[in-house]
């Protein structure tokens, strides 16, 4: 009686054998290596605004405070991005004609406002406060990133709440003392660790809740 | 290069009796080819016992501790939280999981190493080419020799063999 | 007599003549598969439809359900398990059984278990893997059913172990993979069978490659005998825990009616009893479908019927130790409850269930019946209603009659709880009609080993 | 002069406009949860041009305004977020408010965004423009000035407002033959007459419960629905206090023919029909020495009327009796004569409302005029006499017959498809005005959101028929407090006034009144065939909120029907006439018939058939349209409360009645859910309790909660089972209505429900609000497979939506069944009617997650709450006061029967409750821990008739 498969047949069953065992590990790999990716995440992803404000500019060149346009980030949850009103301060005498501000103007005379992309989205279920990160020495740079350096605004963390965790899980490394909270060029100091302890007491902060679900999620 | 003797019979008994006959004349047992399992058989040929029982528990332990390793690190290391007022190293529940999956792991980790030893996937044997070999696995049982070099010696093999009842009796080359 | 003589007195009992050697054995399983001059399809083709158009509607059930949500069930505020969660528990009952008839009869070297283990496995995987679906259908967001499993996630988030449906999910799991694995391993001898018989090419490489390449040497028949006993061995307490562990689901909460100590035992009896109802259901089916006459004889009926009976008394004592509890331990709500369980709403129902699992099984002590195939076939059927009821009941009794008056309220099933309840019966049905098309339905090699050889050698 | 009224209802430009960023975030909502992923879909910022003065992006700003309920006014704050008011709460500067609210300010926010709401001009239907209207009108007034208004009729409801007031008297004035009417469904005909009766002048009755140890009310409801309800529940609890001593422990006697809230809070509850209450108060007169004719009582009567005026005597200068509005005049006059006698503790001051005629009278007069076609011109302002007018009065075809007729609405509704116009009208949190509530005490009436649709106010039309220039309702309301204001700097006074919305010394001073004369009152007869009692409905009212679906699908008090009334019937008369719960039964009076379904009350009178007003609307909207049936068809204008000799006949067919609570007695040993103890043994029979009655020993190490450990504590003796809990956290925290069908399915979503139960058939029933009890050992947790049911590290039972995949395990193993889930998306895409409406969107609660399908949701202890006071308190380093955190239920009970704080602040309300002889923990012995427990409810019994029962 003839062959039914040939030589080659036992390999070929070997592999298929194989990877029915591999397969299901590898698709999960696959998964989260995808989840982490900026594709999911939008980590250092720069839209493209209406107009192209530079915050390198306005930051590190001009030197203004984070809080002269984000007036509401120490008192409410939203730091607040600045009604047009704002800009004219300035840009009514400044660069008047400017062909990179007409959306500002046309938005002052029109009394109609500028829609600008949101950089950094949260989900709707996540309640993030920025007064309360102020009010504990989280400064803005530790979640934005080098904002003094950016000419175009981007999203410089992964914002999962994977990264939410490590800090709210271990905030020491990343407390600066109030004065420092707005310093965009902020880099933590030799003995932070130490310090970040002792604002840990100072600043009444009570990171056995930090992890609890009800601090973002209602 | 070495050359078979097979040998077919219509029972188990008749191929148990001609494998253990076979000792005295010094031809030696290479394999045996059943329907069914013979009883005894494995030994005569010189089979070596199987540690498949000792692999499998083996296996199935590893998995039951990895897995119970898993809940207690999620539990208790990396996101304790309390769930009810229990106890975050809740043992009693957390044992449940590990022993079906250990079980599981046992079974995976067996039929692994019955493949390995019975050498499967086979799909591609010499054997299945020599005539008559598909009845093996219907309801004829087949012995296989290693063929004695000189040829009378081969001759009175053939011979005995068809004498205690070999239906069949053909060699074979590899 | 010696115990060989014992066994063989006994085999003889579980073939006719008819069937007394390798090649009618080998003829009567394979014929249907290999022979297509030799064997009409034409019972198997109208079958087939029939349970086909049940899949679709099983289909068309779920889509809608995941269209427009669980509302289209008839959970509410409180009662808010349904159907889903009682055709989980009597599917994975019935699950239960095969496995476990095969591998205790297997330890136990019960003969008669070689005729009919190889479909009952398959009743268990193709039961199993259904009643996995439902869990997951049952959820408001089947969409993430994954967050019950601990992959690793950028929100570091895990499942809570203490849940009993966690426990579940790996239960099933690997019970669904375990029993493939015997299965198949089971398998793998007639599959070679099956290939070495087939004439057409396609039969012999479909076969074939199924079979992995065996050819019976006695080294791979040792190897294969052990770790089949092993895994037998391993089934059993894999059966036992899986259904405690479904009867923990109610038994870890603390609503009256659920939380009883008794309920995991109970479960497992209970689902062997379903389990093995179903069986000699498609005992009977195969019996007739694939003349197996002479392979599943009125003498495997008569010994199964047996083990319903006694299955139908535990049954019956368990009901009882659950009234005597509620009364002897004196709780207001567990009281109220068995008050509830004869006189509430859903009386009828509850009374239909004792009938069908305690009250009618009992005929089996007369032999007469016992050897009826007709009359074993029709109760073994009045189990399977009773069993579902009885799962549906200890949902809804206690659910609708808990802690605060203020809110007990009755079930309303909609058209879409019957019509999922009935299409995952037309789903089984499909992929049982499959399996006999494809694989033999009665394990060849070890009914030659465990009955021929005895016969033979006799 | 038309511009004014082509201008949109006034409002200064201050906060106005919504922020279409929180918009877009709710409106994104649901959506996003639903695809719970960490992708990001692109979102937009849209920042103001000018940034609204005093406004911080994300931060809710409170404005203090007053709602009005039957004309009266109830002050009320309200949380506004950038521009849109999602939240009402109680004024805690206003009588009538005392800082709590009632289900009808509530609720009053969803009626704002209601998309029924009337939102153009229309003729004969027809969408036209405020200008068209405007001149039509002009010529009009113009014609009947020339007649000096003899053709022109105003028809309006209760009018409390001043400048209302001041520019109605103008309109007279210039239209000197003109008349102004009156109509309000729910009115006080029979107590003005009362007082006419007795003092030759109307006034106001206002009891001073606080002061009261005995109180006798005959068919009366001062803690049922109305404008009174909150002041006088809050003033029967202060009576109740459990710590005061029994004899200073206020019994309340109350006589009725079917089941009221104050029925249902009484220690002595007797059933009795309306006519034989009158006898009832006839015999207690006379037990009092006036020389009347007691007619005949049954013996039961006979015995409760003894104790009573035992009670009363004893108590001079604290007993008082009381009289509802379903009892004729004389009787209220025997009330203050009966009153006189005991020096009762209750003040009389002028009505605020116009007293003669009477509002049923002016109905008439208007009508006969109508029909002897001396009204050319009728213009009908908020008022829907169509819907509301008592049967016997053909007000439709009458409005047919008026040449130029105008309807000035909410919604275009019953009388507005009868009127040659309609004209849309603003809602009190659109426009400016000024109200006055019950004591006289007056509010201004301040927008808090620029006009959603083209509307006007009341004050812009009248000022525009008047022929006054152009004028804003800001204007003029200023105007007429201008006049008033004792010189000082107006505009001080006005920002003063405004900010704490009452304005001082308006309220009535007590009117001096003569001796009450003795009314002259014959016995009445015990009634044959069956009496038809009316009474409001306790969430439509007068049918005002019928399309309101928080109030639709509110459960009633007592009854807890939801989506409907029914014709209530007592369990002899349903036994004697084979009918059970949901057979319809044809009411008949004279020609009118109406179809209602039986609902059988235990306790109820027997011969009494009891319905509520305010259904069977047929032109509101999508949410009220043919809910239930209408029973201002079967009143008469004579007596819209009381009508004899109703037929009642069964039709076989059956209707369901929606109920969220089908079990309502308790038996047996069930009694331990519902401790009720008696005042008089409370010190000498209940064992002082210690904190936390823990249940059995537990296994399990004791979780720490050393920072704050939230807890509620529930008065059930203080619970009058209003539902102002309910609705508050219905608009606190986003909870969808399911509406009638799903209701009928068995679900509901209410987060905190009042489960009503009777210990006995006829004795009243008790209250028992059940929120989550966040057990500190929570059998919902452990079950759990994904850990979106957890606890906080301050004893906060959690549901994490987003995390939650719908096992309904939770659910299914809480003992007090008080998870909801959404089998359908109630807030997400699949909602109710028309819920799904973007305006109607615009209530969510910023700072509560907006559920979507599939997701168990519960009460949080409104969380959200909690973790705004903590992020204020952290930002200034310091930890949350005592009583800094309030729950929506706590703030909204008038009763202050909800106490909620950190159970680990010695001086915390909760921890004080908890050492209380009535505390209890529902259902403690299952060992859950619950943070939520109870107080026992309280009964204040006639010791001499606990003696009989014993």
């Amino acid at each position: 009686m003839p062959q039914i498969f040939g030589p080659a047949a036992n390999s070929v069953a070997r592999v298929v054998l194989l990877s029915i065992l591999i397969t299901p590990f590898l698709a999960i790999a696959l998964g989260y290596a995808l989840m982490r990716s900026q594709y999911v995440t939008g980590a250092s992803i720069t839209r493209d605004q209406p107009v192209p404000f530079s915050h390198e500019h306005h930051v590190t060149g001009l030197g203004l405070d984070c809080r002269y346009c984000h007036s509401s980030v120490e008192r409410s949850a939203v730091a607040g991005v600045p009604p047009t009103e704002t800009c004219m301060t300035c840009h009514s005498q400044l660069y008047t004609q400017a062909e990179m501000l007409e959306p500002v103007r046309t938005s002052l005379a029109e009394n109609r406002p500028i829609h600008w992309q949101r950089v950094n989205v949260l989900p709707n279920y996540v309640y993030f406060d920025h007064s309360i990160h102020i009010a504990k020495g989280v400064g803005c740079t530790t979640c934005h990133g080098p904002v003094g350096s950016m000419p175009l605004m981007r999203q410089a963390q992964s914002l999962t709440m994977g990264w939410c965790l490590n800090c709210h899980r271990d905030p020491v490394p990343y407390l600066r003392e109030r004065s420092a909270v707005f310093d965009p060029e902020w880099k933590p100091p030799a003995q932070q660790e130490e310090d970040g302890k002792k604002r840990l007491i100072a600043y009444l902060i009570d990171n056995k809740h930090l992890t609890d679900c009800s601090t973002c999620h209602r | 290069m070495s050359r078979m003797l097979l040998a077919e019979f219509a029972t188990g008994e008749a191929l148990l009796g001609a494998a253990r006959q076979s000792k005295q004349r010094d031809l030696r047992v290479i394999d045996a080819f059943t329907p069914v399992p013979v009883d005894g058989l494995a030994e005569l040929i010189g089979a070596t016992p199987t540690r498949i029982r000792l692999v499998m528990f083996i296996g199935g332990i590893t998995v039951a501790a990895l897995f119970y390793l898993l809940e207690w690190y999620s539990a208790v290391v990396n996101y304790p939280v309390n769930s009810g007022g229990r106890p975050l190293h809740s043992w009693l529940p957390f044992i449940l999981p590990p022993f079906a999956t250990g079980i599981f792991g046992a079974a995976l980790v067996g039929l692994i190493s019955l493949f390995l030893t019975a050498g499967l996937p086979r799909l591609h044997d010499p054997l299945f080419a020599v005539e008559g070999f598909e009845r093996v696995t219907q309801d004829r049982f087949v012995l296989v020799f290693e063929r004695p070099e000189a040829a009378q010696h081969d001759e009175a093999a053939r011979a005995w063999l068809t004498a205690i009842g070999a239906a069949r009796v053909c060699e074979m080359k590899t | 007599m010696t115990a060989a003589e014992l066994d063989r007195s006994d085999a003889l009992r579980w073939t006719l003549p008819s069937g007394r050697s390798y090649e009618a054995v080998n003829r009567l399983v394979s014929a249907p598969l290999i022979e297509r001059a030799a064997w009409s399809w034409r019972a198997w083709w109208i079958a087939f439809a029939v349970s086909l158009t049940f899949t679709v509607i099983f289909l068309i059930a779920v889509a809608w359900l995941f269209v427009s949500g669980i509302g289209i069930w008839g959970v509410d505020s409180t009662i808010v398990w349904g159907y889903a969660i009682a055709n989980y528990v009597w599917w994975i009952g019935i699950g239960n059984a095969g496995t476990l008839i095969s591998a205790m009869l297997l330890l136990m070297r019960q003969h008669w278990r070689a005729s009919i283990n190889r479909f009952a496995e398959a009743m268990t995987i193709f039961a199993a893997s259904i009643a996995g679906l439902f869990p997951i259908m049952h959820l408001g967001r089947p969409l993430y059913f994954y967050w019950l499993t601990p992959y690793p996630n950028t929100m570091t988030a895990w499942p809570q172990w203490r849940s009993a449906l966690i426990w579940d999910f790996w239960a099933i799991l690997s019970y669904l993979l375990f029993s493939i694995i015997f299965w198949y391993v089971g398998l793998i001898p007639d599959l070679a069978t099956l290939r070495d018989r087939a004439r057409s090419r396609g039969g012999q490489r479909f076969y074939g490659a199924l079979a992995l390449g065996w050819r019976g040497s006695a080294r791979d028949w040792h190897v294969y005998h052990v770790y089949q006993l092993t895994m037998a061995s391993l089934a059993v307490p894999l059966v036992v825990s899986l259904h405690s562990v479904v009867g923990l689901d109610f038994a870890a909460s603390l609503m009256p009616g659920w939380q009883e100590t008794i309920f995991p035992p109970y479960f497992v009896v209970g689902a062997m009893y379903s389990g093995f109802a179903l069986v000699v259901v498609l005992a009977a089916l195969v019996r007739g479908g694939f003349g197996l006459q002479a392979l599943i004889t009125p003498a495997h009926f008569d010994v199964m019927a047996k083990i319903l009976l006694a299955a139908s008394i535990i049954m019956g004592l368990s009901y009882a130790t659950e009234w005597f509890s509620a009364w002897y331990g004196g709780g207001r709500v567990d009281r109220d409850l068995v008050a509830y369980l004869f006189t509430g709403a859903y009386a009828p129902l509850y009374y239909a269930q004792l009938f069908c699992n305690v009250v009618l099984p009992q005929t089996f002590w007369f032999p007469i019946v016992r050897r009826s195939i007709p009359a074993v076939f029709l109760i073994a059927i009045a189990i399977n209603i009773g069993m579902w009821l009885e799962r549906i009941l200890i949902i809804w009794m206690t659910l609708s009659h808990g802690f605060l008056p203020s809110m007990w309220r009755l079930f309303q099933s909609t058209i879409w709880d019957w019509l999922t309840m009935f299409g995952s019966l037309g789903l089984f049905a499909t992929m049982y009609l499959i399996f006999v098309r494809l694989v033999p339905a009665v394990s060849m090699h070890e009914v030659k080993k465990d009955v021929i050889d005895q016969e033979v050698s006799a | 002069m038309t511009e004014n009224l082509a201008r949109p209802a006034g409002l200064a430009a201050t906060h106005a406009g919504l922020d279409r960023r929180a918009a877009l975030k709710l409106f994104a909502g649901g959506a996003a949860l639903a695809l719970a992923s960490c992708s990001r879909p692109p979102e937009e910022i849209v920042p103001y041009v000018e940034i609204p003065e005093g406004l911080t992006p994300g931060i809710p700003l409170k404005f203090a305004t007053a709602l009005p309920l039957a004309g009266y006014a109830r002050g009320v704050l309200v949380k506004s977020v950038e521009g849109r008011p999602t939240k009402i709460e109680g004024n805690p500067r206003h009588p009538a408010s005392l800082g709590s609210t009632d289900v009808f300010a509530e609720a009053s926010v969803l009626s704002l965004y209601d998309p029924d709401r009337s939102q153009a001009v229309r003729n004969r239907a027809q969408p036209v423009a405020w200008e068209t209207f405007a001149g039509v009108l002009r010529t009009q007034m113009e014609q009947e000035s020339a007649r000096h208004g003899s053709g022109l009729r105003l028809l309006t409801g209760r009018i409390t407002s001043p400048t209302l007031r001041r520019q109605l008297d103008d309109l007279l004035r210039a239209f000197p033959e003109a008349r102004w009417h009156r109509y309000e469904p729910v009115n006080d005909d029979a107590a003005f007459g009362g007082a006419l009766q007795a003092f030759g002048r109307p006034v106001v009755v206002l009891p001073r419960l606080s002061d009261t140890k005995v109180m006798l009310a005959l068919d009366a409801d001062p803690l049922g629905p109305g404008p009174q309800q909150i002041r006088m529940g809050r003033d029967f609890v202060g009576a109740r206090r459990a710590q005061a001593s029994p004899q200073d422990f206020l019994r309340f006697y109350v006589a009725e023919p079917a089941w009221t809230l104050t029925g249902a809070n009484a220690d002595q509850r007797l059933a009795l029909p309306p006519q034989l209450i009158r006898n009832l108060a006839l015999a207690v007169a006379k037990e009092l020495g006036a020389n009347v004719e007691a007619g005949n009582l049954p013996a039961e009567a006979q015995r409760f009327a003894e104790l009573a005026v035992g009670d009363l005597k004893s108590r001079p200068g604290r007993a008082a009796v009381m009289a509802g509005r379903a009892q004729p005049a004389e009787v209220h006059a025997l009330c203050h004569w009966i009153n006189a006698q005991l020096k009762a503790p209750v003040d009389l001051i002028d009505p605020v409302d116009v007293a003669e005629p009477g509002h049923a009278d002016s109905l008439r007069t208007l009508n006969e005029d109508v029909v002897a076609k001396r009204v050319q011109t009728l213009i009908i302002l908020d008022a829907n006499p169509v819907y509301d007018a008592p049967g016997d009065l053909d007000v439709r075809g009458a409005l047919r017959s008026v040449p130029f007729s105008v309807h000035f609405g909410h919604y275009n509704n019953e009388t507005a498809a009868m009127c040659a116009w309609h004209l849309p009208l603003a809602h009190p949190l659109e426009s400016w005005s000024d109200l006055r509530s019950l004591d006289g005490t007056a509010s201004i009436v301040q927008p808090l959101i620029r006009p959603l649709y083209d509307t006007r106010t009341l004050h812009q039309l009248l000022a525009y028929m008047g022929g006054a220039a152009s004028a804003s309702s800001y204007d003029l309301v200023r105007e007429t407090w201008k006049a008033r204001v004792p010189g000082g700097d107006f505009e001080t006074w006005w920002r003063g006034v405004l900010t704490d919305g009452v304005i001082p010394n308006t309220a009535q001073q007590p009117a001096q009144v003569p001796a009450p004369k003795l009314p002259t009152l014959a016995p009445a007869q015990p009634p044959t065939g069956f009496t038809l009692t009316l009474a409001p409905d306790a969430s439509m009212f007068d049918g005002t909120f019928s399309n309101n679906a928080w109030l639709q699908e509110c459960p009633r008090p007592v009854t807890r029907q939801v989506w409907g009334n029914a014709a209530h019937l007592s369990a002899n008369d349903a036994r004697r006439l084979g009918l059970v719960d949901g057979d319809v039964v044809r009411l008949g009076r004279g020609d009118v018939q109406i179809d209602a379904p039986v609902m059988i009350r235990p306790g109820q009178a027997d011969g009494i058939i009891r319905t509520t007003l305010g259904y069977g609307r047929w032109q509101t909207g999508a949410i009220g349209n043919q809910v239930g049936f209408d029973a201002h068809r079967l009143q008469s204008i004579g007596s819209p409360w009381v009508l004899e000799g109703v037929s009642m006949a069964a039709t076989g067919r059956r209707e369901e009645i929606l109920t969220t609570q089908h079990q309502y007695q308790l038996e047996g040993e069930a009694h331990e859910l519902f401790p009720i103890l008696s005042i008089a043994k409370l010190e000498s029979e209940v064992p002082r309790r210690h904190e936390s009655v823990g249940g059995p020993a537990t296994l399990y190490p004791a979780y720490p909660y050393n920072t704050y450990a939230w807890s509620m504590v529930i008065d059930t003796g203080a619970c009058i089972g209003c539902n102002a809990c309910v609705v508050a956290c219905q608009a606190e925290n986003n909870v969808p209505v399911v509406g009638p069908q799903e209701i009928g399915m068995g679900r509901d979503m209410h987060w905190l429900r009042i489960d009503t139960y009777f210990t006995s058939e006829s004795s009243p029933p008790g209250f028992q609000p059940v929120p989550c009890m966040h057990c500190e050992q929570a059998p919902c947790e452990p079950v759990c497979p994904v850990m979106a049911s957890i606890h906080d590290a301050e004893g906060l039972n959690l549901q994490v939506y987003n995390r939650c995949v719908g096992t309904r395990f939770c659910e299914s193993n809480c003992p007090y069944k008080v998870r909801r889930f959404n089998f359908f998306g109630y807030a997400s895409g699949q909602e109710f009617a028309n819920l799904g409406a973007d305006v109607v969107k615009l209530q969510f609660n910023p700072d509560v997650t907006v559920r979507a399908r599939g997701v168990m949701e519960k009460c949080t202890y409104c969380v959200q709450r909690i973790s705004g006071a903590r992020r204020t308190a952290e930002r200034e380093n310091r930890k949350i006061h005592n009583g800094e955190v309030t729950t929506a239920c706590q703030d909204a009970c008038p009763t202050r029967a909800i106490s909620f704080g950190d159970r680990n602040d010695p001086a915390s309300g909760v921890n004080t409750l908890r050492q209380e002889r009535r505390h209890y923990e529902l259902l403690g012995e299952l060992g859950t821990r619950p943070r939520t427990t109870y107080l026992a409810r309280l009964r204040n019994l006639n010791p001499a008739l606990t003696e009989e029962k014993a």
